[in-house]
């Protein structure tokens, strides 16, 4: 019940539910605690209004059974902290995926795009050096004679990820502050320049499914910019795009593909 | 003012108080840069550093200040000042101390 | 220091001052307090107005402004708003309504006009700084508003200010920093001049424990301004060097912006100035929410007719509130890559402080119980406050758990959080503030029936503003969003909330005629109110109605606590705290 | 009450200690004015050490600033605290033509330490070192500048005091003690931050 009444945008990652269930069952405390408080309240209001009682009481009310309330909203509040925020959150920030079994994608914001780098097959990405960026041709600054970037696959605006693995995602910014947020997935983190954070999420639903659970062929996810980062902040809008794995290797050879189509000029971009 | 409960044949003590704490600073200021020149490892050199300092600012704040002879209210307030800029200096342990950056 | 000075031994002596030195240049607590009231005033109905040019826009995205549009020629030519101008608007809007309109009016008027009379005192221990304080406020005021008018406008990277965005913005932003410097000094002479007084100038019989609550909450809040303000001064220092001279405190190594590697030496951090800023700006929100519950304390005992519910554990609780405001300002940063340890520490110290909150409120409430409540306008402003204050506080709670806010962070759920706590509630409180002490001030009492009309639609409208938010929030809405999010597709199903919430906003706007008018008509009004019209029991009601200079006829005593209402035995239903006759000896 | 002004004359406890605090309204407010430093010079300082922290290379002070020029600057300004404390000393003994001499020496210390400051400042542009060269210099001239402001602002009152001010002396001797008393106590911060100053940047 208290899911339809939150509506929460859909959800598509695995630990995204428990997340909501947080949020969730501290909204059921909410509301006890705006009920009860409230309910008293009116009562109070209609009870003890002047006309019904003239003289008021000096001493008032005598129990103190609200120390135990308050002792109570305590206890909730700390099964909530200990119980379930903080192991969630520290599951989010130190169990990162393994090497191996995980996709590492570098995310980079810039005013107002998305700049997305793959290491491509060899699972190295290539040097990269801010003296280098082009805003039209090496938005990432990618150093071309480094044999290891020969197969780094640059994109604007374009993550593809695979269902059921973990992506492993290297945050950064080159300018100011942004926030990178997936809303399907859970996954909210600051991208802040000159330093660079892990973020991780393991995909359930791929683009195709909750195109048929919404019932809409036009859906696709998103990815938000959060923080305020100027006055392109609102339209710095990016798309996930999650396949099956065969998908994902299919988009992935195609990419390959077109970089070596387009030679050693790295022009390009998906 | 501290007149009410300092009295005036007092002053002369305190005077002669004034010139020990003086000397006293002179010297601590040398030793700081004698201290200086030695070769230590930085996290030492730099508590021995601030250590050397914080007894040459207690000298100045419990004589010249007359902290010494203060009200219980003053020591009130300065306590809780203290304690937060100890809460001031979270902020450089929270940032380096506990933060994600991979790179 | 003045030549003229009477030469009298006597106390009170009033003596003739020039228009300047009464009314512009004074140095007595209620003319500042007054003059802090009005301009605090001007300031929230100008930052309502930013507002509701924004809520066009986010209602009509693109669309052109009739009529007041085309008058704004830079930020919305044609009447169509620029981004930069929504970003200019949404963080003047904040900084206004905080710094300018909320703080003078809670701290700077009602503390300056209140606090003296009710703990007995001629004035305040230091005068002139006390008209240093409002000056220094006015001119960061002027700097504020003039900045609107530089050729690339105000300031516009948030009322947070995060740098790099700061650092590489027009000059609005340097505006911002001196304004605010301005602003932090008004509040530094203010807050010392607050504590001194009220340590130093309580009147004979006035133990710390017979305070009136509202004395406690502006003590607090003047210990928070005083040592949560520099900080961010310090802060705004770093931030206008890195704009002026050219340092790179808050910027790091290798920064690209629109492509081009930016020339500064680097070697900076971002985060410092995000520390910096909230380790004021948390406590900040207290001071905004503190004297409120004080002015709701006072309006609450006196229309129940009977004392505060744990007047002493209310008072504990707000001095344990002051102390642990200064250790959860990381939980505004929670997604700023913080680790499991530190998340947990400032998790755990922000649920902490909500148990001395529910304290308060639940005093409060439980106040009501046995009382004889009278429900003037005063009263039904500051009865609406709780349950308000209560959804504004409890929407806190989430935002406090990393696991939740990991969604909820910068979306308007928080702006829908704070709006409940600062708009519903501590306006509201402000406005009962005015209402239950115009006639202290004026000798004239304010309409009930233009009260009553002022305060309906306004709960109305309110909640009409500030819940759809929560629900926008909710649905992944992100906030300060040029075009009310319709970029994004998750945000479709609450798009038209954008609607109700402007119409709602204007309604709100409507929704004030009644005051405004009420506050300048009952000017007109004869002075009948007399010293007590609320038959009230705390110590500035032994003042004449306005108080003269040095403020008392002759200097009171407190011969009680604070809320001596509907004591057993004694005729009336008050006993006031300066009467030296009451069945009950206490 | 001689000579009393329009507004003081109303309010308790401007020269008079209240019974139960011990204190004055001027020694209470100076000391909580002396608690916002604290905190404001405490921010710099929790900057200086996260960048510093966070750095890569920080250069050693020596590198950049002069160590005998900031000794000899170390020495004068708790030169300037002693003869302050000796002025305050001199009133209580009612020996105003004391007071004038430490007073004035004071005032002459302050002078000293600007000078100084200002060769050190200007020889470090000489060498085109400035904030924006790098991080420390930039936190260096911050927090000595800030540092410099104070000193300027004691000097104005401690000038105050020693020329127009000292009217006071012979209407209410009291309330003048309190007021050198009061602007020693800012004298001797403005002290005590620079000796933390000198090893933190020169030194370390
Ligand atoms: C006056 C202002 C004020 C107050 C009092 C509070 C109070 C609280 N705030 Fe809020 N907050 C802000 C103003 C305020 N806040 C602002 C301005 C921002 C955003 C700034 C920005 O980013 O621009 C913010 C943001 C903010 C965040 C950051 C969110 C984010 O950016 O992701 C968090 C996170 O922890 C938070 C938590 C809390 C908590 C736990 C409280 C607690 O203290 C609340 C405790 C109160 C209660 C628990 C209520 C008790 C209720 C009852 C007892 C029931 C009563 C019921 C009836 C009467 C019917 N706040
Ligand atoms: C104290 C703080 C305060 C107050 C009171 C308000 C009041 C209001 N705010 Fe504001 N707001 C902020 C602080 C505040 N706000 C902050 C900090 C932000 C974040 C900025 C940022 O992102 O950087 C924000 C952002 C913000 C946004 C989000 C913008 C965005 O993210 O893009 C919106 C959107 O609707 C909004 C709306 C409103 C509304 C409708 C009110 C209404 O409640 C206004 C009601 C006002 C009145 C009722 C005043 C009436 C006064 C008079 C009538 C005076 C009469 C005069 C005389 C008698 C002389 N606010
Ligand atoms: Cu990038 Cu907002
Ligand atoms: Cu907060």
């Amino acid at each position: 019940m208290m899911d339809w009444f939150l509506r929460f945008p859909e959800i598509a990652s695995e630990h995204g539910a428990r997340l909501d269930r947080v949020t969730v069952y501290i909204h059921w405390l909410m509301l006890a605690l705006f009920i009860i408080w409230g309910g008293l309240f009116i009562f109070m209001l209609f009870r003890f209004r002047a006309g019904s009682n003239p003289r008021a009481d000096y001493d008032g009310l005598k129990t103190h059974l609200s120390t135990w309330g308050e002792g109570a909203v305590a206890v909730a509040e700390a099964i909530l902290l200990v119980g379930f925020s903080i192991p969630l959150y520290s599951e989010r920030v130190d169990d990162l995926p393994p090497e191996g079994d995980r996709l590492l994608v570098r995310v980079i914001g810039e005013q107002f795009a998305w700049n997305i780098h793959y290491a491509g097959p060899d699972g190295t990405f290539g040097r990269t050096d801010p003296q280098l960026v082009d805003v039209e041709t090496n938005p990432v600054g990618l150093d071309n004679d480094d044999p290891a970037s020969s197969d780094d696959i640059t994109t604007i605006n374009q993550l593809h990820v695979p269902v059921d693995k973990p992506t492993l995602i290297e945050l950064s910014s080159k300018d100011v502050i942004h926030s990178f947020w997936l809303p399907e997935m859970r996954v909210k983190q600051d991208a802040i320049p000159g330093l660079v954070f892990p973020v991780w999420f393991q995909p359930t639903v791929t683009t195709d499914q909750m195109k048929a659970k919404v019932g809409r062929d036009d859906f696709g996810y998103e990815i938000a910019c959060a923080q305020l980062c100027g006055l392109g902040h609102y339209r710095m809008k990016g798309f996930l795009t999650v396949h099956s794995q065969e998908g994902y290797d299919a988009w992935m050879a195609e990419q390959q593909q077109l970089k070596e189509e387009e030679g050693d000029a790295d022009d390009f971009w998906g | 003012m501290s007149a009410s409960h300092d009295h005036e044949i007092d002053i002369d003590h305190h005077v002669k108080v004034y010139i020990r704490v003086f000397i006293a600073l002179l010297v601590l200021t040398v030793i700081t840069v004698a201290v200086s020149y030695l070769e230590m490892s930085p996290p030492a050199a730099i508590a021995l550093g601030l250590f050397i300092a914080s007894v040459k600012a207690s000298l100045v704040a419990c004589y010249f200040m007359h902290l010494i002879s203060e009200r219980k209210l003053i020591g009130y307030v300065l306590v809780l000042t203290v304690l937060f800029f100890f809460f001031e200096l979270l902020i450089p342990l929270v940032t380096e101390g506990n933060n994600l950056g991979m790179g | 220091m003045t030549d003229h000075a009477g030469h009298d031994d006597g106390h009170g002596h009033h003596e003739e001052l020039g228009f300047w030195r009464k009314y512009v240049f004074s140095v007595d607590h209620k003319v500042i307090g007054i003059q802090y009231a009005i301009t605090g005033l001007l300031f929230l109905f100008f930052g309502f107005c930013l507002m509701m040019l924004m809520r066009w826009q986010l209602a009509f995205p693109g669309s052109p402004l009739p009529v007041i549009g085309g008058l704004l020629s830079r930020g919305m030519p044609g009447g169509i708003m620029l981004p930069e101008f929504y970003n200019e608007l949404g963080a003047m809007h904040g900084t206004i309504m905080v710094f300018l309109g909320v703080v003078p009016l809670a701290v700077g008027g009602f503390g300056n006009f209140v606090l003296p009379l009710q703990i007995g005192a001629p004035d305040m221990a230091f005068p002139r700084l006390n008209m240093a304080s409002y000056w220094s406020f006015f001119l960061g005021g002027a700097v504020m508003f003039a900045s609107f008018f530089l050729p690339q406008g105000a300031a516009q990277s948030g009322w947070t200010s995060y740098p790099p965005l700061s650092n590489i913005a027009p000059s609005g932003q340097t505006a911002w920093l001196i304004g605010m410097i301005f602003l932090i000094t008004s509040s530094l002479l203010g807050s010392v001049n607050f504590i001194v007084t009220t340590i130093q100038l309580r009147v004979k019989g006035l133990s710390f424990f017979r305070l009136p609550f509202f004395v406690w909450s502006q003590f607090v809040t003047a210990f928070l301004l005083l040592l949560a303000f520099p900080p961010l001064e310090a802060a705004g220092v770093m931030q206008l060097m890195d704009r002026l001279a050219g340092t790179s405190f808050f910027m790091p190594d290798g920064l690209v912006v629109s492509g081009n590697a930016l020339e500064v030496s680097g070697g900076g951090s971002p985060i410092l100035w995000q520390h910096l800023f909230w380790f004021l700006a948390h406590p900040e929100v207290y001071v905004l929410i503190l004297p409120a519950l004080g002015i709701v304390a006072e309006i609450v005992a006196n229309n129940t007719r009977k004392p505060l519910w744990g007047y002493k554990s209310m008072v504990y609780a707000v001095v344990a509130l002051g102390f642990l405001s200064f250790i959860v300002w990381a939980h505004h940063m929670f997604l700023t890559g913080m680790g499991t340890i530190m998340s947990a520490f400032f998790q755990t110290t922000t649920m902490i402080i909500s148990i001395p909150s529910v304290i308060i409120l639940t005093a409060l409430i439980l106040s009501l119980w046995g009382g004889s409540i009278r429900f003037n306008t005063p009263m039904l402003f500051a009865l609406a406050f709780l349950p308000m204050f209560g959804i504004g506080g409890l929407t806190g709670l989430p935002l406090g758990l990393t696991a939740a806010d990991i969604h909820l962070h910068d979306t308007y759920y928080v702006i829908g959080h704070f709006h409940y706590v600062v708009a519903p509630g501590t306006i509201f409180a402000l406005f009962a503030g005015v209402y239950y002490w115009y006639p202290k001030a004026t000798g004239r009492r304010m309409s009930e029936v233009l009260g009553k009309l002022h305060f309906w639609p306004s709960f109305f409208f309110m909640n009409g503003i500030f819940f759809p938010m929560l629900i926008q929030g909710m649905a992944g809405m992100s906030r300060r969003m040029y075009d009310g999010g319709m970029t994004y597709a998750h945000n479709e199903s609450v798009l038209w909330l954008n609607k109700v919430i402007s119409f709602s906003a204007w309604g709100l706007a409507l929704a004030q005629i009644p005051f405004v008018l009420n506050f300048f008509l009952s000017l007109r009004k004869p002075k009948e109110a007399g010293a007590n019209p609320w038959l009230a029991t705390t110590i500035e009601w032994a003042a004449p109605s306005p108080p003269g200079h040095g403020n008392f006829a002759e200097v009171p005593v407190a011969y009680r606590g604070p809320y001596e209402y509907s004591v057993p035995g004694d005729a009336e239903d008050y006993t006031p705290q300066f009467d030296p006759a009451s069945a009950r000896t206490s | 009450m001689a000579s009393a002004h329009s507004i003081d004359d109303v309010i308790p406890y401007t020269v008079a200690p209240r019974e139960d605090t011990g204190l004055n309204n001027v020694k209470l407010g100076i000391w909580l004015f002396l608690a916002s430093e604290v905190m404001l010079f405490g921010a710099l300082f929790a900057g200086y050490l996260l960048l510093r922290v966070g750095a890569t290379d920080w250069p050693e002070g020596r590198t950049y600033l002069s160590v005998p020029w900031a000794f000899t600057n170390t020495l004068v300004l708790i030169s300037s605290s002693v003869t302050m404390v000796m002025a305050w000393a001199s009133l209580i003994r009612k020996d105003l033509g004391k007071y004038r001499l430490w007073m004035g020496l004071t005032v002459l210390g302050g002078f000293g330490f600007l000078i100084i400051k200002y060769i050190e400042y200007s020889s470090k542009f000489h060498h085109g070192y400035f904030p924006e060269t790098n991080t420390f210099l930039a936190i260096y001239f911050t927090l000595t500048a800030l540092h410099g402001l104070h000193v300027i602002s004691g000097m104005a009152v401690n000038g105050y005091l020693l020329g127009p001010g000292t009217k006071m002396w012979q209407t209410e001797p009291q309330r003048f003690t309190n007021r050198v008393e009061a602007a020693g106590l800012f004298w001797h911060f403005v002290d005590l931050v620079w000796i933390f100053l000198f090893p933190i940047l020169y030194l370390l």
